[in-house]
C-alpha cells in the first residue's frame, strides 16, 4: 500500500530481461536459447502486468468483491495474450529443434550451422 | 506406460480435472479463468494420460484427425459468433439484451448471475474447445514423433 | 574478443533496460482514464462481471481472435513438421 | 456495395481467417475443393482490396472501430481517447495491401504445381492463408498491440512454412532462426508498448501520436520498436538471419516472405511518421537511416557477388534493394519538419522509396520464383551444376530475364523508373547517396548477367537432358507478376499519380491520420 521504492517490480522484469539477454547471447546451446526466449517472455509479461497495478487495488471482477479500487484490467488482458502467443512461440520452437537434432545430433548452434557465407 | 497404480490413479483423476476445467470455462464471465486456462486445465489432464498410458495407448482412443477437426471447428464458432455482429459491426456484443445470456447484472459488487454477458460465454466455450484440441495434439504429436510413431496426415 | 563483445552489448543491454524502467510512473500508481472508463462501463455495456473477460472478448476481442489464430497456427505449424514424409495411395 | 467497403478493412482480415480453419476441414474431404477454396477466397479478397484502396484515395481515411455501435463510432458516446480497437486505412495501408493481395494471389497460384509431390499440403494452404491474414491485419491495424498480434500471426506461420520440406537440414535452421529473430522483435515490440501504455494508458497509435510528449521513456520506446522492425526486414548489421531464411523455404514462400519484411517496413514508417511524426527529432532519425540503408545497400550487394546458392544469391539482392527504400524514405524524414525542402525534393525521395517498393514487390518475388522453378525442374539450387537450360525452359527464361532486367535498372523497365526518381531527390540531399546507388545497381547487374550465364547459357547439360518447362499454374504464377511489371513500365506516370502521391501524402500528413479517430486535429 506504500510507495515502493526504486519502482523495484520493474525493475525484477527489467532484470529478468537482462538475465535472459545473456543466455541468448552468450549460450549456445539451443534448448538454451529457448529458455532464454522463454525467461524473456516472463519478463515482458510481469513488465506488463506489473504496469496495471493500483496501490490497494482489488481484482477486476465484481463477483463478490469487496469494496474499493480495482487494479487495471487492460494490462492483464494484454497479458494474457502474450502468454499465449508465448507458449505456440516456444511450441514451434521445440518442434524444429528436435528437427535439428535428428539431422545433425547435436543441440550447439555452432555444430549444427552449416549455412555460411 | 507407467505402473498400474498410476493408470487406475489417472484414470480416476481425470474425471476431477474434466470438471474443474469445465467449471473454470463455464464461469470465465463471472470468476477468475476463461476458455484459455481451462482450456489450459484440460489439456494438461490429457497430458497426465499421456505420461500415465503411454502416446500408443492414448493414440486408441484420441486420433489426432479428431483433434484437428474439434480445433478448426471451435476456431470456427469463435470467428461465426464475431461475424454474426456484422449487421452492426465486426465483434458487436449482439447477445446483451436478448433472452440467451443477455441479462445485465447490477453495476457493482454482487453475487454474479450466469445468465450474463452476452456472446463472451459462448466465445469461452469455443475458445475452451480448440484450447483443449490444439494444445492435446500438439503434445500428441510431440509425444508419437519421439516415440518414432508415425503421425496420420 | 567475441565475448567481449558480447559482454559489451549485453551490458549496454541491461543498462538500457534499466534505465528505462526507473523512468516509468511510481509502482501503484498508473494513468488510468480508459481502464477506468472499463472499469466503470463494464457491467453495464457487455453484462460481464469479470472486468477482464470483458476487455479480453468485448472491447479488445479482436486481439483474442489473433491470439486464438496464432495457436493455431503454432498446433498446425507442429503437426506440419512432424508429418509423415511419405505418401499413401490415397493421400490428399 | 456500399455495405460491402465499408466493412471490407475487416472483411480483408477476416475472409482469409475463416478460409484458413474451413481449409483445414475441407482439406480432409478433397484437395480439389480446398484448392477452389484458398484461391477463390483470395481472389475475392484482391478484389475487396482493389475496390477500398479506390475508396481510401477517393474519400480519404476510413476507419473501422471492431465492436462499436456503428463502425465510425472511434470514442464511445461520454468519453475522450478511443477504447476499442479501431482499423485504420489511409493511402500507405491501402498501397501495401494492393501489393500483399497480388503477391499473394500470385503465390498461391504458383505453389498449387510447386509443391503438388509433397505431403502435408492442407496444413501448407492453411498456414498460407493465416500469413496472408497475420500480413493484412498489420497493414489495417491503427492499434499498437494489436499490430504485435498479427506480427507474430505472420512470424509463425512464416516460420513453419520456412521449415516446410523438413527432410533437409538447413530448412530448419533457417526456419529456426526466423522464428527466433521474429520472438526476440516481437517481445521488443510487446516492450515498447508497454512503456507507452504507461505513459499514456492508450494503445490507439492515432490517440498516442496526438499526446505523445518526446520524453526519454518516448525515445526508448522508439529505439526498441525501430531496433525490431529493421531486425525484421534485414537491415544491416542484423541481417545475418536472412539469407539463411530466405534461401530454403519453399519458392512461392519465399516470394511472400519478400513482402512480410515490407510490412514491417511499414510498420517502421507508421512508428517514425505517424506514430511519433508530431514530435520525432527527424534529421537524427533520418540520418541514421538513411546511413544504415546505405550500408545495407552495399553489404547486401556485395555478399551477393560471391553466392553459388541461386536462392541466397537472390536473397542477399534482396538486402541489397531493401536499402534503396530505406535511403528514398529516409531522405523524406530527414526534411520533414522543412517544408520547404520537402516540396523541393523530400516528396520525390519517398514517392521513390515507396515506388521503389511497389517494383520490388514484383520483381523480387518473380525472381525468386524462377529460382523456385530451377530448383523444381533440376533438384538443386547450385548455379555451378546448372547449365544450358535455356533450350528447355523459354518461359521461366523469358521471365528471368524481365526480372533481370527490371532489378537492375535498365532503362524502359519500371526499376529504373523508381531509381531515377530516388537518385534525383537524393542528390539534391546528398551526392553520395547516388553514387553509391548507381556503383550498387552496377554490380547487381553485373552479378545477376553472370547468374544468368551460368544457369541458362551454354551447352545443354547431359544430366538435365529429360528436364522439361515447369507446370502451368508455376507459370501462371510467374505471369501475374511479370503483368504487373509490364503495367508499371507501361505506365509509370499514372501510377505514381493513383497511388503512390497518396501513399507519400498519407506518411507526411500524419494530422490527418490523428484527426480521423480523434476528431482533433492536433
Amino acid at each position: 500500500m506504500e510507495y515502493i521504492p526504486l519502482n523495484f517490480p520493474f525493475l525484477a522484469a527489467a532484470l529478468l530481461a537482462g538475465v535472459s539477454f545473456y543466455i541468448i547471447i552468450f549460450k549456445r546451446n539451443l534448448i538454451k536459447l529457448i529458455m532464454g526466449i522463454a525467461m524473456m517472455s516472463s519478463g515482458v509479461n510481469l513488465f506488463l502486468v506489473a504496469l496495471g497495478y493500483r496501490a490497494g487495488g482489488n481484482v477486476p471482477i465484481y463477483t463478490d468483491v469487496p469494496e474499493g479500487p480495482m487494479v487495471l484490467p487492460v494490462p492483464q488482458a494484454l497479458t494474457l495474450t502474450s502468454i499465449v502467443i508465448n507458449v505456440a512461440v516456444l511450441a514451434l520452437m521445440l518442434t524444429i529443434v528436435i528437427h535439428i537434432y535428428r539431422h545433425t545430433g547435436s543441440l550447439d548452434s555452432e555444430k549444427s550451422r552449416r549455412l555460411k557465407g | 506406460m507407467l505402473s498400474k497404480i498410476v493408470r487406475t490413479v489417472a484414470n480416476q483423476l481425470i474425471v476431477f480435472i474434466l470438471v474443474f476445467g469445465l467449471y473454470v470455462i463455464a464461469h470465465g464471465h463471472l470468476t477468475p479463468g476463461g476458455g484459455f486456462q481451462g482450456g489450459a486445465v484440460i489439456a494438461s489432464g490429457v497430458v497426465m494420460l499421456l505420461v500415465a498410458f503411454g502416446s500408443k495407448e492414448l493414440r486408441k482412443s484420441l486420433r489426432e484427425r479428431v483433434l484437428t477437426i474439434m480445433e478448426s471447428t471451435g476456431a470456427l464458432i469463435f470467428a461465426a459468433l464475431a461475424f454474426a455482429g456484422l449487421g452492426t459491426v465486426f465483434f458487436y456484443n449482439f447477445l446483451v439484451g436478448t433472452p440467451v445470456f443477455g441479462r445485465i447484472p447490477p453495476t457493482g459488487p454482487g453475487p454474479g448471475d450466469f445468465w450474463t454477458g452476452g456472446f463472451v460465454p459462448l466465445m469461452n466455450f469455443a475458445v475452451g474447445l480448440k484450447v483443449v484440441a490444439g494444445l492435446s495434439a500438439a503434445v500428441l504429436a510431440l509425444a508419437l514423433f519421439a516415440s518414432g510413431e508415425e503421425m496420420e496426415e | 574478443m567475441r565475448q567481449v563483445a558480447g559482454l559489451i552489448l549485453w551490458l549496454v543491454l541491461v543498462a538500457f533496460l534499466v534505465w528505462g524502467v526507473l523512468l516509468i510512473h511510481p509502482f501503484g500508481y498508473p494513468p488510468s482514464a480508459m481502464d477506468d472508463y472499463i472499469i466503470e462501463n463494464a457491467q453495464e455495456q457487455t453484462g460481464n462481471n469479470n472486468v477482464v473477460a470483458a476487455v479480453v472478448f468485448d472491447y479488445r476481442g479482436f486481439d483474442t481472435l489473433g491470439e486464438a489464430t496464432i495457436l493455431f497456427t503454432a498446433v498446425t505449424g507442429v503437426l506440419l513438421l512432424l508429418r509423415t514424409l511419405k505418401r499413401k495411395e490415397n493421400d490428399l | 456495395m456500399a455495405a460491402l467497403i465499408t466493412h471490407s478493412p475487416i472483411l480483408i482480415i477476416a475472409i482469409p481467417l475463416v478460409a484458413a480453419f474451413l481449409t483445414s476441414l475441407i482439406g480432409m474431404a478433397s484437395s480439389r475443393a480446398r484448392n477452389t477454396l484458398v484461391i477463390a477466397s483470395l481472389v475475392f479478397v484482391a478484389f475487396l482490396v482493389f475496390a477500398l484502396a479506390r475508396d481510401v484515395v477517393i474519400n480519404g481515411i476510413r476507419v473501422y472501430t471492431l465492436g462499436a455501435v456503428s463502425p465510425e463510432q472511434t470514442i464511445p458516446t461520454g468519453f475522450m481517447v478511443p477504447v476499442r480497437i479501431i482499423l485504420e486505412v489511409d493511402g500507405m495501408s491501402a498501397f501495401f495491401s494492393i501489393i500483399w493481395a497480388i503477391v499473394s494471389l500470385a503465390a498461391a497460384i504458383y505453389s498449387l504445381s510447386h509443391i503438388a509431390s509433397e505431403t502435408g499440403q492442407t496444413r501448407f494452404y492453411t498456414l498460407l492463408l493465416l500469413m496472408v491474414a497475420g500480413g493484412f491485419g498489420m497493414m489495417f491495424t491503427g492499434d499498437l498491440f494489436n499490430l504485435f498480434v498479427f506480427l507474430e500471426i505472420a512470424s509463425i506461420s512464416g516460420g513453419a512454412l520456412i521449415a516446410f520440406r523438413t527432410k533437409f537440414a538447413d530448412t530448419q535452421e533457417g526456419g529456426f532462426k526466423y522464428i527466433v529473430v521474429s520472438a526476440i522483435a516481437g517481445l521488443m515490440v510487446l516492450f515498447a508498448t508497454g512503456i507507452l501504455y504507461a505513459q499514456y494508458d492508450s494503445l490507439n497509435i492515432a490517440t498516442l501520436a496526438q499526446v505523445i510528449q518526446y520524453t526519454t521513456l518516448d525515445k526508448i520506446a522508439l529505439a526498441l520498436l525501430l531496433v525490431a522492425f529493421a531486425m525484421k526486414t534485414g537491415m544491416v548489421p542484423l541481417h545475418l538471419w536472412f539469407p539463411d531464411a530466405y534461401s530454403v523455404a519453399p519458392a512461392s514462400i519465399t516470394g511472400m516472405l519478400v513482402i512480410t519484411s515490407h510490412a514491417c517496413m511499414y510498420a517502421a514508417f507508421r512508428v517514425c511518421f505517424t506514430l511519433y511524426g508530431r514530435v520525432i527529432d527527424s534529421p537524427v532519425v533520418g540520418w541514421i537511416i538513411i546511413v544504415l540503408g546505405l550500408l545495407t545497400m552495399f553489404v547486401g550487394v556485395t555478399m551477393a557477388v560471391f553466392q553459388k546458392d541461386v536462392m541466397r544469391f537472390m536473397s542477399y539482392h534482396a538486402i541489397s534493394q531493401l536499402g534503396y527504400m530505406w535511403v528514398g524514405v529516409g531522405v523524406g524524414l530527414a526534411v520533414l519538419g522543412n517544408s520547404a525542402l520537402l516540396a523541393t525534393y523530400g516528396r520525390d525521395a519517398m514517392t521513390g522509396g515507396i515506388f521503389h517498393i511497389l517494383n520490388h514487390a514484383m520483381y523480387k518475388p518473380l525472381l525468386f520464383f524462377t529460382g523456385g522453378a530451377l530448383f523444381h525442374c533440376t533438384g538443386t539450387r547450385d548455379l555451378t551444376k546448372m547449365g544450358g537450360l535455356a533450350h528447355k525452359m523459354k518461359w521461366t527464361t523469358i521471365l528471368y530475364i524481365i526480372g533481370t532486367l527490371s532489378i537492375s535498372g535498365i532503362p524502359p523497365l519500371n526499376g529504373f523508373s523508381s531509381k531515377i526518381l530516388i537518385y534525383e531527390s537524393a542528390y539534391q540531399f546528398h551526392p553520395i547517396l547516388t553514387v553509391t546507388g548507381i556503383i550498387v545497381s552496377i554490380l547487381t547487374l553485373a552479378s545477376f548477367t553472370k547468374a544468368f550465364h551460368s544457369a541458362f547459357m551454354g551447352a545443354e547439360l547431359p544430366e538435365y537432358e529429360m528436364v522439361k518447362e515447369v507446370p502451368k499454374s508455376m507459370i501462371i504464377g510467374m505471369a501475374i507478376l511479370a503483368a504487373g511489371i509490364v503495367f508499371i513500365t507501361l505506365f509509370p506516370g499514372q501510377i505514381v499519380d493513383w497511388i503512390l502521391h497518396p501513399a507519400a501524402d498519407a506518411l507526411v500528413n500524419h494530422g490527418a491520420y490523428i484527426s480521423s479517430v480523434t476528431g482533433v486535429i492536433p
